[in-house]
């Protein structure tokens, strides 16, 4: 019952505030929100024994992307200054777009997922675990994707370098 | 026979001589090889016919021959066109006709046509021409005819043409052309059924004894009639228009715009006639296969004779004249054809053609030849500017006279003794036709008479002249007329010989519907009657036109409703134009050439700019906003993935 | 190397040439040696075909060569030649040997006139040495591209909209065309490309011949000048310069008939007799609406390009009479037609070259200053309206005979109708003879005029004595055709 | 009533992580095609990826428990998800340098 | 754990290596040596390019996560070639620009890119896939964004950013449904499971797809594509429009045979309508283009329309088509953008009046360009008509009739664009066409290069044959 109730608690939070997120006049509020949002996030993650994903979500996002949000948020606005309103009639068809989209892929994903509400008992994931998955080379095994997302922050770091410098 | 070929080859060479060297010779060298080469093809001529009617008879039944044939195109394995040279009693006939009057044309043209420009190609397309004539008469099957059909219709062309720096000249040519042309295309359609149903174009087989050619056309029938009729008459189409038989005569009178030699060689002697000609070809399957489209030939030609004598009666052209006359004479000779019948007594029709083809065509040159020489001497084609030129003009003036006698039907001239047949052979067919025919003859005596006094009587010419004071002084001949020079009086007097004893060939015995001979035997009831006719009609001349007088004018002014329909050639001229321009240019070109330009190309045009249009409609898609894009972007996924999953 | 891809090669040679030459003196020596090859070789083709047919070989095609070239398609280069294509080629050859010296004076930039002229003229023969489906296609479009910077660059009046039009209409039809051929190939069972085989396997299904041979006719039949697919014609033709005029209708335009007739006809024997109808029809208009499109025109160009689609109507016309006479004859006609509205182009270019107009309406009496070139201008209209001992003669003669030995009322009724286009080109071809050569001359500019000079003496009298010899002496000609189109109406009547 | 108690006793459905997930996903598009500033563009954009990341959690917890996929593709997720953040606002800072804006509106100078 | 077997990823590994060396030489070479940073990369990459081009024997790395095939040799070798050329026409413009400090950056983007191309050709796993499609586009985002005191580059960077970002968020979407309906991300699992038609799986595909359609830039996926190429340094651009679309058509055919072949009732009328809509719009909008970098991005849309013929027909034939195709483009397109560039370069003109009387003054390079957009038009003797001819016919071999009918009534509007150009670089007269235009040794190189395959490619049937050899390697 504690899981249910946790797991509506974080639902509406993330729910409110992905909708809040996006609808705020205040930018630097409208960051807010996607924190908590991404900390609602973090605490399914958590909900569903994930703890190590929890850990990463709470470091990289809340902990890296946000700061970065912040700065940039800091660098181009004043804080506090309103987002200009848009035309209400692109908000009226972006979101009766949205919610049939969102009616039309929930439809779908209603009528034919499997429905399993029952959590298998998962054993604990020891970090060792954890870290012979990532270095493996086998099956399930994701030591590839590492090094290759590795050259893929390498080649972000250098174009988000030059195209952000000065010079 | 084999020397026949040269007959066809040596004008031919000349042409082909002549019209490459062109302005490298001399004009009169040029003149003098074309004159020789006719020379030498008229002995050749008369050479074949020689042999031709002494040693060709076989049991009183003269043969056809054939020195010379060769497969020029191949069509199936049963159709074929093959050139060769048939020889039989009408053409040979034909050969002597032609390479006389040629000749004698060739001969006079040296003096009449001296100092014109371009005569050397005038001698050339003399020399196509009578290529093409000779080789006509001389096929042995309908396409080779239909072939020399075609290039004797385009040497008329260039010949009407010769001046072609007159727009009337041109005008004319083109009408010529292009109205042979109109039905040459029936004979071409003729000559497609029949072949279709006979599998052979040879004349030999289609005339033949065994008539089981037509076997499998003869249950077919289009729109009610037989196939073989249609063919046939689509035949006779195409030689009406050489014929000039109504309603195509219209371009003959134009035709006159040619120099005058070419006027009595072509449209007078012998292209016109090759329509006769035609039809005596073909006249065992006309007879045998299809008597009704024989006597449909009969009844246009009945009413063409008429047609044209009656506006012969009131034009004041002098060639003009002679070409209605030429028309109506044709017209005679159809006539015959027409109400022929085939063998013994009954083919008289036949023969009395024919013979009156011969005849025709020398007094008929004579005429024109005769009007030649009085236009050179005068430079006008006018009546109206002639008269009493009998005195400067000995020599034509008694050669043109027994011409005109000749074609009034009086005897002892040739036009007698044809014309004579032909009454009696309409008499023996209808008696209404004959009558006809008569009366037409009467009406041939009254306007030839007409124009012989309006040349040659009347008002004396200088007098004339100084009244109207104007023709003369623009020329360098002076103001008095002279006789013509020998090269031109010659052939006027050899020809008129001609007409004075050819009456008396005894033609039946060479040419005939069956080979065989034919004896002729003037039916004295029917001969009385045209004489008497003839005369009165001479004597009504002579009183309105031998003197001038105010009669004509009278006359014209009593029945001036129909004198000017005549005069105006019953306005058939202008029923064409309206065709040719109101409906086939104005109505049917116009519109298509619109049509091609606003509907058809419009449309292929209209891709383009519908492309185009669309392009500038939807451009707003690509407004740079990304959002949009994005939006376009989102709709594009869910309609895709909608569609997909309700279809 | 293959003796008929002579025939390529040289071309390619001569675009070497040019590309090396300097100067106008050496593009031309390039150039006449060039085409003078041609000439010489399909003679010596013609020779050598006629010796091996004498010699009993009754092979379909000879010369044949075969090497693959895309195996995964079935794509050969393959080469062969029978009596039509040899006619083809003696047709091109003598186009190109006279467009050459049409264009000796072609102003500007000569070198890359004569390089694409060249490209044109690979196209043109390869396409009629080929007996592969792919090679084929490819050849004719290589035909068409050259056209646009031809007309383009070197046209005349609206030249670049016509350009255009042209080369999108002839796109247009080669698009139809693609469609076909490949369905031809896949739906024969994808094992060759060889005309020949597929003809032999016949197995294409009735149902697939009924999409593809109206594509693939069609797709031909738009080079073929088939109505309402024609307009591209009179506007090209009027924009085009001299020789690229003449090498288009007189070779180019053949292309579509041939391809119609080979392809078309020939590997869908069934189509081709369920549908012949219906083109039957929109040929039968194509032949006397030219020809009542002429009439009307004012412009020498237009005039002649209608004429072009009134002539290759009948082409397509007879080819769909489907018997041995007809299709002799229309391939007959292709030649007559070639050779003849080669020489009213190269006749009007030059004309236009002197008086700077083609309105008939502003000329007159050309033949008291330029009689050459109105003599000439006079034989070839002669030859446009058929007349005998010229080549339109035996052309339209065969035509006509055959069509109208099909035994069905339908096509004997249709065949008069074609028939009654020769009265209505007499009347367009007499009123511009006695408008412009004839009469009195209009401009008197026009009398300081000088006449043609050597080298369009040389094109011009080379044209002329092919029509003659061709209307002449039509029998060794009928005969090597009609003995070639056997193999092709077996197929169709069998 | 029922279905709204059967709702809460039962355990949480998988269906339940998916309609966070799905809705939190289409906020993000709203917030992609509605929001005037770059940033908040970005925002929208960290939803629809942080969507997905759900899904994959809960799909690899629920139904296939037996191996990590779900779980390491959002690991791998998330890293990637940083460096398009980092990249991205390295453009939007250059964007505000040329053109002192942020605004989505702005960039129309290619258009059509 | 052995790692060796990553030894045999020999193409991902030596352009790593040549990755790797450029970007130390760069940290750390002296400001002489600098100057030999170009020779000495483009000719490290063409050494890399030579080694790999022979195909080797299948092999799996990483428990299939991982999948090489032979045909995957030639994309790549095509793609290297491509890059070679692109990297040729770049010579100059690193050199001049900003002094040439920032050709290191931009060797190191440009191939980082490449390589995720590598990956996600070579991938056999939704997440390897996934990391090599985002490393495919962000560092490409930064390379749009290059010159980036220009503000239409800026622009143009910031459009395809927003654009690939969501683009991939909604693929990755899709994999997340996938992976939920299927269980696995691993492709030789995926076509196990993936039998019967169940809507989820569809739509997740439908997702998944539409993220590769975006790099395609199928319309209605397309629309960022003229504004990104007209924004972005001519050479990015030109790379964008080459090798980018070129790896993205071969992964795509790889995945709908390989992962989504069950699928196949569903994803063909999805190509079929795309395919439609993409070569008919775009052409459409070419027309009316007057900057020719916008013209040449509808062009490029509508090639891509042209290449999923190949695609569509899910055959060996197509693949090899489609690889062949691939390669023409290469050269034609690369030609077409080589003559754009180095006339930007010298005179900044794009526009098409600008063209106008281009043989007078610059016949060579007009002769390329035309050369270039008659192969991209399908005219032979050409190089484009074959492999169009050859996608035309994969296509018809599964008998879709009225699909490359309609393609075909397309390509004579595209010949009518293409003729435009044409006809302002030789018919239309101007008073003051573009000078003389001198181009440096690596652009005539790569020119040359160029119009060799154009006209070579297709005459040569050895390299058509030669690719079908491995005829389908998925």
């Amino acid at each position: 019952m504690a899981q249910q109730i946790i797991f509506y608690v974080l639902a509406v939070i993330i729910t409110v505030f992905s909708i809040l997120a996006v609808t705020s006049k205040q930018i630097i509020r409208s960051a807010t929100y996607l924190l908590f949002v991404l900390l609602g996030t973090a605490g399914l993650y958590l909900l569903l024994g994930y703890n190590y994903l929890f850990a990463v979500q709470i470091a990289v996002y809340a902990g890296g992307i946000m700061v970065l949000f912040i700065f940039a948020i800091l660098l181009t606005n004043k804080p506090g200054e309103n987002v200009k309103t848009e035309l209400p009639i692109r908000r009226i068809v972006a979101g009766l777009t949205s919610l049939a989209g969102l009616a039309f892929c929930g439809h779908i994903i209603y009528w034919n997922v499997k429905k399993i509400s029952v959590l298998t008992e998962m054993a604990d994931i020891t970090p060792q675990q954890l870290g012979r998955m990532m270095m493996g080379t086998d099956k399930y095994q994701y030591l590839l994707p590492f090094e290759m997302i590795s050259i893929l922050l390498l080649a972000c770091i250098v174009g988000a370098i030059m195209v952000a410098r000065k010079r | 026979m084999q020397y026949t070929i040269l007959i066809l080859v040596l004008p031919l060479l000349s042409f082909i001589f002549l019209g490459l060297m062109d302005s490298k010779f001399k004009p009169k060298t040029a003149g003098l090889i074309g004159t020789i080469v006719l020379g030498i093809i008229t002995a050749l001529s008369y050479y074949t016919a020689f042999e031709y009617f002494t040693m060709y008879k076989v049991e009183g039944v003269y043969q056809k021959v054939i020195p010379f044939e060769m497969e020029w195109l191949r069509f199936t394995d049963l159709l074929s066109i093959k050139l060769g040279i048939l020889i039989d009693a009408i053409s040979v006939m034909m050969l002597v006709v032609i390479s006389t009057v040629s000749f004698m044309v060739n001969l006079y043209s040296l003096s009449y046509m001296d100092g014109e420009k371009g005569f050397q190609r005038y001698y050339a397309f003399l020399s196509l021409f009578t290529f093409s004539m000779l080789g006509l008469v001389v096929a042995t099957n309908i396409f080779q005819m239909y072939i020399f059909w075609e290039l004797v219709g385009v040497s008329s062309f260039l010949l009407i043409g010769f001046y072609y720096s007159k727009p009337s000249a041109v005008a004319a040519a083109k009408k010529a052309f292009i109205v042979t042309r109109f039905a040459d295309m029936f004979f071409l359609i003729g000559i497609l059924v029949l072949s279709f149903y006979t599998k052979t174009f040879d004349f030999g087989v289609l005339t033949g004894e065994n008539p089981i050619v037509f076997a499998a056309g003869a249950g077919a029938t289009f729109m009610g009639f037989s196939v073989l009729s249609w063919a046939m008459a689509l035949i006779f189409i195409g030689g009406a228009g050489k014929s000039a038989m109504f309603p195509l005569q219209i371009w003959l009178p134009d035709a006159m715009e040619g120099p005058t030699p070419v006027s009595a060689l072509i449209h007078a002697a012998t292209m016109v006639v090759a329509g006769v000609f035609l039809v005596a070809r073909l006249f065992p399957v006309y007879y045998f296969q299809t008597p009704e489209v024989l006597h449909g030939i009969a009844y246009v030609g009945a009413f063409t004779a008429l047609f044209a004598a009656v506006i012969a009666c009131v034009q004041t052209d002098i060639k003009r004249v002679l070409a209605f006359s030429t028309i109506s004479q044709i017209a005679f000779m159809m006539v015959a054809l027409g109400v022929s019948g085939y063998e013994g007594h009954e083919g008289t029709g036949y023969m009395a053609s024919m013979f009156h083809l011969f005849t025709h065509a020398m007094f008929k040159a004579l005429l024109f030849l005769g009007a030649g020489s009085v236009i050179h001497a005068v430079h006008s084609n006018e009546m109206k500017d002639m008269g009493g030129l009998r005195k400067y003009m000995p020599i034509t003036n008694w050669t043109f006279l027994i011409a005109c006698l000749a074609i009034a039907g009086i005897p002892p001239f040739s036009g007698f003794f044809s014309k004579d047949e032909i009454l009696a052979a309409s008499f023996e067919f209808s008696p209404l036709i004959g009558w006809l025919m008569t009366f037409i003859a009467a009406l041939t005596a009254f306007y030839m008479f007409r124009l012989y006094y309006n040349i040659f009587w009347g008002k004396d010419y200088a007098v004339k002249a100084a009244a109207h004071g104007h023709g003369h002084d623009d020329h360098g001949h002076g103001h008095t007329p002279h006789e013509s020079p020998f090269a031109m009086a010659f052939p006027l007097v050899f020809l008129a010989a001609v007409t004075c004893v050819a009456g008396f060939i005894p033609f039946g015995e060479f040419v005939s519907a069956t080979g065989a001979d034919y004896h002729i035997h003037i039916d004295m009831k029917v001969a009385i009657t045209s004489v008497v006719v003839a005369l009165i009609s001479i004597s009504v001349a002579t009183i309105m036109y031998r003197k001038p007088s105010t009669t004509p004018d009278k006359l014209a002014a009593s029945f001036s409703g129909l004198f000017k329909a005549a005069s105006n050639r019953f306005y058939i001229d202008e029923v064409y134009l309206f065709i040719t321009r109101k409906i086939v240019f104005n109505s049917i070109s116009r519109p298509i050439a619109w049509f091609d330009r606003h509907v058809i190309d419009a449309t292929m045009d209209g891709f383009a700019n519908t492309t185009q249009w669309v392009s500038i409609r939807i451009k707003s898609f690509q407004s740079g906003q990304i959002q949009q894009y994005a939006y376009v972007f989102l709709f594009g996924t869910l309609l895709i993935a909608a569609l997909i999953l309700i279809f | 190397m293959n003796f008929l891809s002579i025939f390529v090669l040289i071309p390619v040679l001569m675009m070497v040439g040019l590309f090396a030459s300097n100067n106008r003196k050496q593009l031309l020596t390039v150039m006449t040696i060039g085409a003078s090859l041609l000439m010489i070789m399909s003679a010596t083709l013609t020779y050598m075909y006629l010796t091996e047919r004498a010699a009993g070989n009754v092979a379909e095609m000879l010369f044949m060569a075969d090497t693959v070239w895309y195996a995964p398609f079935n794509i050969h280069y393959s080469v062969g030649v029978d009596g039509i294509s040899v006619a083809m080629l003696i047709l091109s050859s003598i186009i190109v040997f006279t467009g050459v010296f049409a264009s000796w004076k072609i102003d500007p930039l000569p070198k890359e006139f004569f390089l694409w002229f060249s490209l044109l003229s690979i196209g043109v023969y390869g396409f009629f040495i080929t007996t592969d489906l792919f090679t084929m296609f490819m050849y004719y479009e290589i035909a068409l591209i050259p056209m646009y910077l031809l007309i383009g660059i070197w046209g005349t009046g609206r030249k670049e909209y016509s350009a255009m039009k042209l080369t999108l209409m002839l796109m247009g039809g080669s698009a139809l065309l693609l469609v076909g051929i490949l369905g031809i190939y896949f739906s024969s069972g994808a094992t060759t490309m060889n005309l020949l085989e597929i003809a032999k396997l016949h197995n294409i299904p009735v149902e697939m011949q009924r999409y593809f041979f109206p594509l693939t006719f069609m797709g031909f039949g738009v080079l073929g000048a088939l109505f309402p697919f024609h307009t591209w014609s009179p506007d090209g033709h009027a924009s085009a310069p001299t020789a690229v005029s003449m090498l288009h209708a007189g070779v180019l335009m053949k292309l579509g008939g041939y391809g119609a007739f080979r392809v078309a006809m020939y590997l869908m024997p069934e189509a081709a007799h369920e549908m012949a109808w219906i083109f039957l029809i929109l040929t039968g208009i194509s032949v006397v609406y030219g020809a009542f499109g002429a009439i009307h025109q004012t412009d020498l160009k237009y005039i002649n390009a209608y004429s072009s689609v009134s002539h290759c109507g009948l082409v397509l016309f007879a080819i769909l009479m489907m018997n041995e006479t007809a299709t002799t004859g229309a391939i007959m006609q292709m030649l007559s037609h070639g050779l003849m509205t080669a020489l009213f182009f190269a006749l009007i270019g030059m004309i236009y070259g002197r008086t700077h107009t083609r309105d008939i309406r502003l000329m007159g009496g050309l033949m008291k200053v330029l009689p050459f070139l109105g003599v000439s201008y006079v034989i070839a209209g002669m030859a446009s309206l058929g007349l005998p001992s010229l080549s339109g003669f035996v052309a339209e003669m065969t035509i006509f005979v055959g069509s109208f030995q099909h035994t069905d009322t339908f096509h004997r009724v249709l065949t008069i109708t074609a028939v009654s286009s020769i009265v209505i080109t007499a009347v367009y071809i007499l009123k511009v003879v006695g408008k412009i050569i004839f009469g009195p001359i209009q401009d008197k500019h026009h009398e300081e005029l000088t006449d043609a000079v050597w080298y369009e003496r040389v094109a011009v009298s080379v044209l002329i004595v092919a029509i003659f010899a061709m209307g002449s002496a039509p029998f060794w000609i009928s005969s090597m055709i009609g003995e070639s189109v056997i193999p092709v109406i077996g197929q169709l009547i069998k | 009533m029922e279905f709204l108690t059967s709702f809460f006793s039962g355990p949480v459905p998988v269906e339940a992580y998916l309609a966070v997930s799905l809705i939190m996903f289409f906020a993000g598009v709203y917030g992609f095609l509605t929001r005037k500033s770059m940033l908040m563009i970005l925002v929208s954009i960290e939803l629809m990826l942080n969507a997905a990341d759900i899904n994959f959690v809960a799909f690899n917890r629920y139904l296939y428990p037996g191996q990590f996929e779900g779980f390491y593709f959002t690991l791998f997720t998330i890293a990637i998800a940083a460096c398009e953040t980092a990249v991205a606002i390295a453009i939007i800072i250059n964007i505000y340098r040329n053109l002192t804006s942020v605004e989505v509106g702005n960039l129309d100078q290619m258009k059509e | 754990m052995d790692y060796s077997s990553f030894l045999q990823m020999r193409e991902e590994f030596s352009l790593l290596g040549v990755m790797i060396f450029l970007l130390i030489f760069d940290i750390f070479a002296t400001e002489n040596a600098r100057k030999y940073f170009q020779p000495l990369a483009l000719v490290l990459f063409a050494a890399h390019t030579l080694l790999n081009i022979i195909p080797r024997d299948a092999f799996e790395v990483a428990g299939g996560m991982f999948q090489y095939v032979p045909m995957q040799t030639y994309i790549k070798s095509v793609l290297n070639v491509g890059t070679f050329l692109v990297l040729l026409q770049a010579h100059k413009y690193l050199n001049d620009f900003d002094k040439g400090i920032k050709k290191g950056e931009f060797y190191f983007l440009i191939l980082s890119t490449l390589l995720g191309m590598y990956l996600m050709i070579s991938s056999g796993n939704f997440l390897l896939f996934f990391i090599g499609l985002e490393t495919a586009s962000i560092p490409m985002a930064a390379l749009v964004a290059f010159d980036k005191n220009n503000r239409r580059a800026a622009e143009a960077g910031a459009k395809y950013m927003f654009s690939a970002v969501f683009a991939s968020s909604i693929s990755l979407f899709g994999i997340s449904l996938i992976y939920g309906s299927c269980g696995t991300v691993y492709f030789s699992d995926l076509a196990l499971i993936m039998t019967n038609a169940n809507p989820l799986q569809i739509m997740a595909f439908v997702f998944f797809v539409v993220g590769l359609f975006f790099k395609i830039s199928l319309v209605p996926f397309h629309l960022w594509t003229p504004d990104v190429y007209e924004g972005a340094q001519t050479n990015v651009t030109s790379y964008l429009s080459v090798i980018s679309k070129g790896s993205a058509v071969f992964v795509l055919f790889t995945l709908l045979v390989k992962v989504f072949g069950n699928l196949v009732e569903q994803w063909q009328p999805i190509l079929w309508v795309v395919t439609v809509v993409s070569i008919t719009v775009a052409n459409v909008f070419a027309v009316r283009q007057k900057n020719l970098k916008r013209f040449l991005a509808f062009s490029s849309i509508s090639q891509a329309g042209y290449i999923l013929l190949a695609i569509i027909s899910g055959t060996a034939l197509g693949m090899t088509s489609l690889v062949y195709y691939v390669l023409v483009y290469v050269f034609s397109n690369l030609a077409a953008f080589g003559v754009l560039s180095v006339i930007e370069q010298q005179s900044g003109k794009v526009q098409l009046d600008d063209y106008n009387g281009l043989y007078q003054t610059n016949p060579r390079l007009s002769f390329v360009m035309m050369l270039a957009l008659f192969s991209l038009a399908g005219i032979p003797p050409f190089a484009g008509f074959f492999s169009k001819f050859f996608v035309f016919s994969a296509a018809i071999d599964q008998g879709f009739y009225v699909l490359v009918f309609i393609a075909l009534l397309n390509t004579i509007i595209s010949l009518y664009y293409y003729l435009l150009v044409i006809k302002a670089m030789f018919l239309t007269k101007s008073e003051n066409p573009i000078e003389l235009v001198a181009s440096d040794g690596a652009m005539k190189l790569s020119l040359v290069i160029c119009t060799l395959g154009i006209m070579v490619i297709g005459l040569f049937s050895a390299i058509y044959n030669q690719i079908a050899v491995f005829g389908f390697g998925i």
